[in-house]
């Protein structure tokens, strides 16, 4: 446990696809519909470019909580793209779990670009989620650690 | 008794209803069995809690007139339900002033033989504490 | 190094009032690479682009990142104002700090603490950009139109009169759509047959325009600009080329109970058929599951009577595959089915209909000929109840949350003709709002109730009630009245809430189209670009893109046409040149890649590489630029690390990975 | 097959009929009822407040011992239906109603509304057939025209409830024509009677159930069947118009050659 008692401020990624995910972000800005500004995005042309390798990442360098975004089932923009994504990501995770990131940390969504309500209730929960953890310590590198 | 405004919260948690959602088509008055004998009509239900004018709901006629009957519910095209406003409303009277619709002293007089034993069960988890 | 320029836009308060913007710049300048940072109040405008290319030439720029909107947006504006000043458009990258940040947030110190986060990932992804060239790729100078409804015919007649070939795929035997079916249109009364048969006529007879009828999209491939698309011809049973179109086969057919879908299966129609008299083609098809003749083998009478010849039982479904450029959706709607509403009995009585139900009614060519009457014994109304909003705006899961936007407009118009036609027949409405934004639109309404005495109560019908001598009761509110009104009518018209036709799930699909939850597709952006899909080369005509009613719909095909025209004029496009390419020296040609490109995009070729001094011949992936779309699935899949996205790199990703974790 | 069955306090008393010719029935038709244990009253009224956890409790306990024999609980009584379906529904989908109600209850597992609860018409239409019914019926009612009073509480909320379509349901119809009788279908079948109000209401219930059983006379039912004793109850009480009303099961005991069985 950390002994600072400076408020818990998650770092959270979220890889969201050009075509769905982030326009449903984009409306969900353009709506003023609010999330904590503890979540960052950053833009993939589809779901199917996460490699599993950003997500150790991003907890390898201190996320507390990555989420991916993508179209929903059969509406990918490319066709096949989110059904990597939802094989890749379903291994993945369970090998996270495996090694001790708890499974609550990483998340697959479905956000249209019509569902700004849902990117930012889904952004809520997952953020919501993330402080019930706690801070991630287990993928972070020791050695950089003061 | 806490303010008005305290209140109007309580019957929203009691009821877990957003009044809010409400657009005034009034297909809750329009399904009403009861509409007739209701002073305070289905539909303003919504408007009397939002507006904290709770008092006047703890007066009124209509809590101990719904039927609980759920056409409201079943209806609503917004999913508010006026029904359990009007519930928590009776809730909250029975809890708070011990109001009753119904006192122990008429209750003989009100029997028959065949009366269901289960009338006289709701009648007092609607009517008493 | 790069030498990177940061622009933070103020975008007049939108980002000013929560981040704030001189700490966003004062902070990146401390960013590896960073040479120079300003902000100013509008990027985006001539100033704010002029400020860009000053900056490019004065500090020798390499790369750009502008702090603003979504790239969405203006990531366009800003590459292009890059290249006027003479860098690689590709250099430029977008932090996104009004939708994703100043929008959302509230707290400055936390917004400004996102904003330069977010700043820092873009600085650190520019870094490793390097510059790309797009490509091009050809244009088919076709365009193909997905429905045949007003929107589609609309579609096609702008398209072809401007000079380009276009095809017409509709699924029912004839083109016309809903308008067909309509008896009168708003606010103007004119019959809609009387203004959509010439339309029809000219579709058919215009030398640009092919239309298929009574045949569906099948598959879809490529992309803008070349799509490929398989369309099933379904077997009709009759020789389009033989058929004089008399009607014969028709009048004689034995077969006479399938329910007639033109209207609305109020009445039945014979097993061979054209949907109604100004069909196009008028061409009748054979309903193989009506027709005696496949159903039992025995039959043959409209074979026999057939002057011409042209009826063909052993007829097959052909596909047909051609090329277009563009692709226009044009599928248009129906109305919702109205199980979950048997409050309204409209599944319980004959005299409860939907409004489009009343349209065939009225109609001169409908069930009753265009007399008014009740369904169950024929009967002459006098007094008749209109509901509104039935299925709309509901957010219970019943219903659609949305507002169906015609209907109040219709029932004005029916409530109107009846009171003109039938001044005996009293009409009631019953109405949440009467919403009539539209030229002309309110003053319609209102003429329904003041010179034709429509009664107009403003609430909801709780229940329709069947009485034992075969009357309705209406059970409404009278909420101006605070009553609760019970009214006996003879006929209920439903206001039906209208849905995007079913299939165009499938169609969106095909086109790799968004569509939102109600079926509707998505527009590339919701103001500016409203008859544009997300995805290039699609266009969306009429309802399937929202609900609207027949003057908007044309002038929506007409915006959708002018958009493809657009396309189509061009002979040469742009492609995106941020596609994958693989590391040569990585490669070990196991072909992973291949098999998840859903394009077909990379192929394998024999090549000499220069390994670290040794020459040798190896199995390679190449990537055909012109089939990838960037979409990323062979970087991922790739186990050798081999097959990288441009613009999209792993390094880049890492980079902007490190830069939000720092 | 075994059920476990609720009976609920007016079948033990005012309504004996109504759950007699249940059993006489079920036993007919292959199927047990076994009545759980020690159960409570279920108080009648499902409590709408949010809040509310002990006036559950009585429920929960009777979902936990079909549960731990690993049988349906089947019901009767439309208001015991009614409030059991509900509470095990709040069970089921409402964490906090279940955290609270499993801290009262501790229970040795906890309960998380994994039993199903079924409506003995719910057994007669899923689980046994009402073509199944058809074939085991020795005194068809042949030419009765029988109006199904269905009431609120079978039917609504019903995304709850889900025991038919609660404007237009069918399966009382559907019985009626198993047992070989003719189903009358009238629009008030699903609207209140006012039970409920009929203790002190006595003017109210009349109007209520005078339309009810005038629309039913009027489209030529004989009689009136219904699953509920305050339904029951009410429409005989409150009402003069003259339309006999019975327990489904009376009918179903009837048609089974069952009836003597069961008195």
């Amino acid at each position: 446990m950390s002994l600072n008692n400076e408020e818990f401020r998650p770092k959270i990624v979220a890889f969201c696809c050009n075509w769905c995910s982030y326009a449903g972000a984009d409306l969900a800005g353009s709506s003023r519909l609010a999330y904590p500004a503890d979540v960052k995005i950053i833009r993939v042309p589809c779901s199917c470019r996460v490699n599993p390798m950003f997500i150790l990442r991003a907890f390898e360098k201190g996320a507390d909580g990555v989420i991916l975004c993508g179209c929903h089932p059969g509406d990918c923009h490319y066709s096949t793209g989110n059904y990597y994504a939802r094989r890749r990501m379903t291994l993945l995770f369970s090998m996270l779990d495996y090694i001790g990131v708890e499974n609550g940390r990483t998340r697959v969504e479905w956000v249209s670009a019509a569902e700004g309500v849902k990117f930012s209730q889904t952004m809520n929960e997952f953020v919501e989620k993330i402080h019930s953890l706690g801070k991630n310590v287990r993928l972070g590198d020791l050695r950089c650690r003061n | 008794m806490s303010s008005a405004k305290n209140q109007a919260e309580k019957i929203k948690e009691i009821s877990g209803v957003n009044p809010l959602k409400c657009m005034k088509c009034g297909k809750c008055s329009a399904s009403c069995p009861a509409f007739n004998e209701m002073d305070i009509k289905p539909h303003q239900f919504v408007s009397y809690v939002q507006n904290g004018d709770i008092e006047a709901l703890a007066n009124s006629k209509s809590l101990w007139k719904c039927l609980s009957c759920f056409a409201c519910v079943e209806r609503c095209p917004r999913d508010v339900q006026p029904g359990k406003l009007i519930d928590a409303a009776r809730q909250l009277v029975v809890r708070q002033k011990g109001q009753t619709g119904l006192a122990p002293e008429e209750i003989p007089e009100l029997l028959d033989p065949e009366l269901p034993q289960q009338l006289l069960v709701s009648a007092f988890r609607r009517y008493r504490r | 190094m790069q030498r990177i320029g940061v622009f933070v836009c103020h975008c007049g308060s939108n980002i000013a009032a929560t981040v704030d913007v001189k700490k966003v710049v004062e902070m990146v300048q401390m960013e590896p690479g960073v040479v120079h940072a300003e902000d100013y109040q509008y990027m985006c405008s001539e100033a704010g682009q002029a400020k860009i290319a000053a900056a490019i030439h004065e500090k020798n720029l390499t790369g750009i990142v502008v702090c603003s909107c979504s790239p969405r947006m203006h990531e366009n504006t800003f590459r292009t104002a890059a290249q006027r000043a003479g860098l690689n458009p590709y250099m430029v990258e977008i932090a996104n700090i009004r939708e994703h940040c100043s929008w959302i947030h509230k707290d400055m110190e936390e917004a400004t603490k996102k904003a330069v986060i977010l700043a820092r990932a873009a600085i650190a992804k520019v870094n490793l950009n390097t510059p790309l060239q797009p490509g091009e790729s050809r244009v088919t100078k076709r365009a193909l139109v997905i429905g045949g409804g007003i929107a589609g015919i609309q579609t096609a007649l702008d398209i072809a009169d401007a000079g380009y070939e276009v095809d017409i795929v509709e699924k029912t035997p004839s083109i016309g759509g809903r308008m067909s079916q309509l008896d009168k249109t708003f606010p103007t009364l004119d019959c809609s047959a009387c203004i959509l048969t010439p339309k029809m006529v000219e579709a058919a007879a215009h030398e640009k325009i092919k239309i298929y009828t009574y045949s569906e999209v099948e598959k879809v491939s490529g992309f803008v600009g070349d799509f490929t698309v398989d369309i099933r011809k379904k077997a009709r049973s009759v020789d389009a080329n033989k058929c004089t179109g008399c009607g014969v086969c028709q009048e004689k057919c034995p077969s006479k109970k399938a329910p007639s879908e033109f209207n609305r299966g109020l009445n039945t129609r014979s097993a061979i058929y054209t949907p109604f008299a100004q069909a196009i083609p008028n061409v009748p098809v054979i309903d193989r599951d009506a027709c005696l003749k496949f159903k039992t083998g025995k039959c043959g009478v409209c074979e026999k009577v057939c002057q011409a010849g042209a009826i063909d039982y052993t007829q097959q479904d052909e596909i047909v595959t051609e090329k277009y450029g563009a692709i226009v959706v044009a599928t248009g709607f129906d109305t919702i089915k109205l199980d979950n509403y048997d409050e309204y009995a409209y599944n319980q009585s004959k005299d409860v209909i939907t409004s489009l139900e009343l349209e065939r009614i009225m109609n001169a060519a409908g069930p009753t000929k265009g007399h008014l009457e009740r369904l169950s014994d024929g009967k002459h109304p006098h007094e008749m109840v209109f509901i509104q909003c039935v299925g709309s705006r509901c957010s219970d899961n019943r219903g659609k949350s949305y507002c169906s936007k015609i209907c109040c407009m219709y029932t004005a118009k029916h409530a109107m003709l009846i009171r003109d036609k039938y001044p005996d027949v009293n009409v009631t409405v019953f109405y949440i709002d009467v919403r009539t934004p539209g030229k002309n639109f309110d003053e319609f309404y209102r003429r329904a109730v003041e010179e034709y005495g429509v009664n107009y109560i403003k609430g909801q019908v709780g229940k329709v009630i069947l009485k034992p001598n075969g009357k309705l009761l209406v059970q409404g509110s009278d909420l101006l009245d605070n009553k609760q009104i019970l009214k006996e009518a003879d006929m209920v018209v439903l206001a039906t809430a209208i849905e995007p036709e079913p299939s165009v799930r499938q169609i969106a699909t095909m086109l790799t189209a968004s569509i939102d939850t109600n079926n509707f597709l998505t527009e590339a952006h919701p103001k500016l670009r409203p008859v544009e899909s997300p995805t290039a080369g699609v266009f969306l005509s009429g309802v399937c893109q929202g609900p609207k009613d027949i003057p908007e719909t044309v002038a929506q095909a007409g915006a959708a046409a002018v958009k493809a025209i657009g396309l189509l004029a061009k002979d040469k496009l742009m492609t995106n040149p941020c596609t994958a390419k693989a590391d040569e020296l990585m490669c070990n040609g196991c072909s992973t890649c291949a098999n998840v490109c859903p394009y077909g995009a990379i192929s394998y070729e024999e090549k000499e590489v220069n390994d670290h001094g040794i020459r040798e011949t190896r199995r390679i992936a190449v990537v055909n630029n012109a089939l990838c779309q960037g979409c990323g699935a062979c970087t991922v899949a790739c186990p050798s690390g081999s097959m990288d996205l441009q613009g999209f790199s792993n390094r880049q990703i890492i980079a902007e990975v490190d830069a939000i974790c720092r | 097959m075994k059920y476990s069955y609720y009976p609920g306090c007016t079948l033990r008393t005012k309504a004996k009929d109504l759950d007699a010719y249940a059993r006489a029935s079920a036993k007919a038709l292959g199927f047990e009822l076994e009545e759980i244990e020690n159960w409570q009253c279920c108080g009648g009224v499902y409590p709408l407040g949010t809040d509310e956890i002990a006036t559950k409790l009585s429920s929960v306990r009777a979902l936990n011992e079909a549960k731990e024999k690993g049988q349906d609980l089947v019901t009767l009584c439309s208001a015991c239906h009614h409030v059991i379906k509900r509470v095990n529904n709040d069970m089921k989908n409402n964490e906090d109603i279940r955290t609270r109600a499993n801290n009262y209850m501790q229970l040795e597992q906890p309960y998380a509304g994994e039993t199903n609860v079924l409506h003995f018409l719910e057994v007669l239409r899923d689980k046994v057939g009402f073509d199944q019914l058809k074939e085991k019926v020795v005194n068809p009612l042949t030419g009765k025209k029988i109006g199904a009073y269905y009431g609120c509480l079978l039917l609504r909320p019903g995304k709850v409830l889900g025991f038919d379509n609660p404007e237009n349901p069918t399966i009382i119809e559907d019985f009626i024509r198993a047992i070989g009788a003719t189903p009358v279908v009238y629009p008030y079948r699903n609207e209140c009677c006012g039970g409920y109000i009929s203790l002190k209401e006595k003017e109210m219930a009349k109007n209520m159930c005078d339309k009810i059983k005038d629309s039913a006379a009027g489209f030529g039912a004989e009689m009136l069947i219904t699953a509920c004793p305050l339904c029951m109850y009410n429409l005989n009480k409150s009402s003069e118009t003259e339309l006999p009303v019975y327990y489904f099961t009376e009918l179903l005991a009837e048609a089974l050659g069952v009836k003597e069985d069961a008195e």
